[in-house]
């Protein structure tokens, strides 16, 4: 399935989308940019840190409630689009459900496990109990309600068409992101056959039966890294800083990203993929799952 | 005595906080550097823990622009997921963390969401990230900032991530929050310190070419100074041969 | 270390031991054993199923208090030892906390989140939330109070000197009790060099900073299975399920196999271990992490 | 038509509760042949899951002595933790769960911890293991058990996994239970059935060579039994060949 196909069957307006789950690494731009060329409306953005993609699609005015713990550019510091949105109303005004790394953890192990609330010592002596109407201070707890994507988004090294997911590298909270969600979207480097990912049933992420769709793209996390296959691109995140400062700058930066490109495939080629591109090989000791 | 920029001086003293065998848990940007730092010269047995679901024991030595950068897993210790890394912090493991403020008080409050009244704040800030998961969870901390009246407030607005809350003895305590709180603040002008029980900062050492009136005027405080402040010593050689490898590749 | 060594420096008398986390395989029967030769009193075992290895130290007397989901014979259905004790007081008298497989994990979740207890949709209904003081039903759910080991003992397939423990196949709960344990007593079959362990931190189970003592035990689960090294040995555990059924058969059957026996080593000479050893290859499709 | 045992029997009966596409719940010993069974004949599109953390389409075709053999591991879907699997049953995507029992009542409730009081039992049984998060979370569940009177009661002295509850209509939905309960009680005479909206079992098919009158007699309440109560189709050759492959090697 192509990425417009799976964001026009998956994720319709006004859905809670978790997305970036991983933090840093594996951030799903590509389905980003997607929501944002299908011109989402009215979505609610879950997840912990996502670098510069809650920001972009906050700038495109599709965001209606934010609910994490950091939204800015990891390596610019403010997110512009975030300040103006919530400062101006620019594009449009956005709710704000603050929360801390580890509660946002929690509240999807809480929809994980449907039940309305899992406790975290966390947030105590904190004015976030004041902004967030789904945290509550409760003898000495507090309890953090349980958040409910209507869908994960996740980008991961490799995948077969079944849904079998092989991530490595630090994973955040893209598990429980992905056992919490009503449908997972699933985007690939490598489209594999069932033979691999069935080589390895503990690096399989989440069950095939949460997985909705599997979407082969290759570069689908730049400028995030993704471990074994491409280096962060410091400067093109650096770049998005710098230009999204003003609504003209982040306007012309929409257009030559995301509007004038038709997909990933034609993103890629403008991008310097050679200069990011992993070529080494560091392969992990093969586990022996033989039986007989 | 070489030269050094304040960014540089400011990740050596925050190298220094981390003491040989501590478990450290690594904010972004110059904590990572600190910490490759640290490991290097006198905490050889420190070990690192990285909220995007990793341990390490050495340190990268290229440049990192964020904690999940590939070269941040290679050689890891554990690769796995945040809530993991967050449950050692809950259960007390982490000895030290570091945390990025945008506002600091003078009971070490930090305040990284909102300036101005959140339903229209003035400036809508990142929020908190694992901030105000370390600033309760973690057995001491360290803030860095950069020096200006405007980040050194006499209350901040909005508390995000809680250090000594109103001052008052036993604040932390009566609050249920299990860690320490802040230890130290550090400036492109000086180290603040607490006393370990708590309650305001007071100044422990002043940057080489800075003053204590300067820092008086440009804190938004009525400044405590310590009897026996001291000069803030600078880089050495071997800090700045470390932090440069770290920070030449991709500081802006 | 030997597993002598750790037993006797990790495991004093009264402490609270996790162990048999994976329910059915990977059950570290080695270090059952050795508790017992050492004579350990006033244990309290948790667990969820752990074969027969609780029955076995249940009949020779070392334990004060059962927190599990199911004791007996997975082959063989009640546990003899199990019975006499919780019916005759024979050896001596046990206290049960009973939980569900469920239960005992949210249990294990809670303590290593350092919170008092995780809520759960399990146990209403059930006559459990009568007879464990630890599990309360709350407005509509139930609040299983954390359970925290002493020290958690799992058997792995490969582990290097630092504790960086590589298991795969099935886990059950042995993260979650990894993690909840003041300690982990790692036994394993392969001990290797940190650069096998180090090639995929992903396969890591538990960060070193919790594993107090290394073993390496090669056959250290029979008869339970070990994925890629042993299968389950069906005739030895329903020797144990006959043999257990009198005092006296249970006597015979104790001074055999571990009483007479020094160790894990001279235990598997008495094994037909060439019936049971796994020599086929299925190895995992390596992970490249390289980062350049 | 072929010789079976009544153990055989059980299996191919217990492999027709399942539906084809259903995600399936599946417990040790019998029920592990049965999804078996189910797989290769009516239910192709069948996944089961296992709560030592697996799931499996096709299932093992050698002897299993438990759902964490080797073999069950080989073609895993999914190698994870037990809470994660728990975490789709209690979110209700469980069809389907089999659980083993000692004791059970008119009502589907199973005791399998005590009988006698549990502070001084006559009988101290294995305890719930996956049984109680079974009979509560998911959809519909099914036990087999061997038939006596005194392992078929009036009520169980002790609730393990609710059933029905005291049969009174809407009892789990009234005390919270999520999953819809008990569908049937296969045992070595007869199928018991309960109605949708819950309460009592009744006698829906005898095994073949045994009477309504036998079962009446060998349970210990006043059986209901179903006005087209039919016998009990024997297994096909088919469901015996897949119940043997399966059973042979590991059967006591």
């Amino acid at each position: 399935m192509t990425m417009a196909e799976a964001i026009a069957r998956f994720v319709p307006d006004g859905s809670t989308v978790a997305i970036g789950c991983a933090l840093e690494p594996l951030i799903p731009f590509a389905a980003g940019h997607e929501l944002i060329r299908q011109r989402r409306k009215d979505l609610e953005l879950v997840g912990p840190i996502s670098d510069s993609l809650f920001d972009e699609i906050i700038g495109a005015g599709c965001v209606r409630r934010i609910t994490a713990a950091w939204i800015g550019n990891v390596s610019g510091g403010l997110g512009h689009c975030y300040r103006r949105a919530a400062e101006q109303g620019i594009p449009r005004s956005i709710e704000v459900h603050d929360h801390t790394n580890f509660s946002i953890s929690m509240a999807l192990w809480a929809a994980a496990w449907n039940v309305p609330y899992v406790p975290a010592r966390t947030l105590l002596g904190s004015d976030i109990l004041r902004t967030n109407p789904n945290i509550k201070a409760v003898d000495g707890l507090v309890h953090v309600n349980a958040v409910r994507p209507d869908v994960t988004i996740l980008h991961v090294q490799r995948c077969d068409e079944h849904g079998r997911a092989h991530a490595w590298g630090p994973l955040g909270i893209s598990e429980e992101a992905g056992l919490a969600a009503e449908r997972v979207i699933v985007s690939c480097e490598e489209l594999v056959d069932e033979a691999v990912t069935l080589s390895d049933p503990n690096r399989i992420l989440l069950p095939e039966s949460k997985v909705a769709a599997v979407v082969h793209e290759p570069g689908g996390a730049h400028p995030a890294p993704v471990q074994g296959f491409w280096k962060r691109d410091h400067a093109l995140d650096n770049a998005y800083a710098d230009e999204s400062r003003t609504p003209e700058g982040y306007d012309a930066w929409l257009q030559r990203w995301v509007h004038d490109v038709p997909d990933r495939k034609a993103y890629m080629k403008m991008v310097d993929a050679d200069s990011i591109r992993i070529t080494g090989r560091r392969p992990s000791e093969p586990a022996n799952f033989a039986d007989e | 005595m070489s030269d050094y920029t304040e960014q540089e001086l400011m990740i050596a003293v925050a190298s220094r906080e981390i003491r040989d065998g501590e478990l450290v848990f690594v904010g972004m940007r110059l904590p990572i550097i600190a910490y490759g730092v640290a490991r290097n010269t006198h905490a050889p047995k420190a070990r690192g823990l990285f909220e995007v679901g990793l341990m390490r024991d050495h340190a990268a030595t290229t440049y990192l622009g964020t904690m999940g950068d590939p070269p941040n897993v290679v050689g890891a210790l554990w690769a796995t997921r945040m809530s993991n890394v967050m449950a050692l912090m809950a259960q007390g493991h982490v000895d030290l963390g570091f945390i990025g403020g945008a506002e600091v008080d003078r009971f070490g409050n930090l305040n990284t969401s909102y300036v101005g009244p959140p339903e229209r704040p003035r400036v809508k800030l990142p929020g908190s990230g694992g901030g105000a998961d370390i600033a309760i969870l973690s057995k001491r901390w360290v803030t860095l900032m950069t020096h200006e009246r405007r980040r050194l407030v006499e209350r901040v607005s909005f508390v995000t991530s809680p250090g000594h809350g109103d001052g008052s003895p036993g604040w932390r305590r009566r609050h249920g929050l299990l860690g320490g709180g802040p230890a130290a603040i550090i400036t492109t002008l000086c180290v603040f310190r607490f006393p370990s029980e708590g309650g305001e900062a007071y100044l422990d050492s002043v940057h080489p070419g800075h003053t204590v009136a300067e820092v008086r005027e440009s804190t938004g405080w009525e400044v405590k100074v310590d009897a026996d402040v001291t000069e803030t010593p600078a880089p050495t050689v071997n800090e700045l041969r470390e932090i440069r490898l770290r920070a030449a590749a991709g500081s802006r």
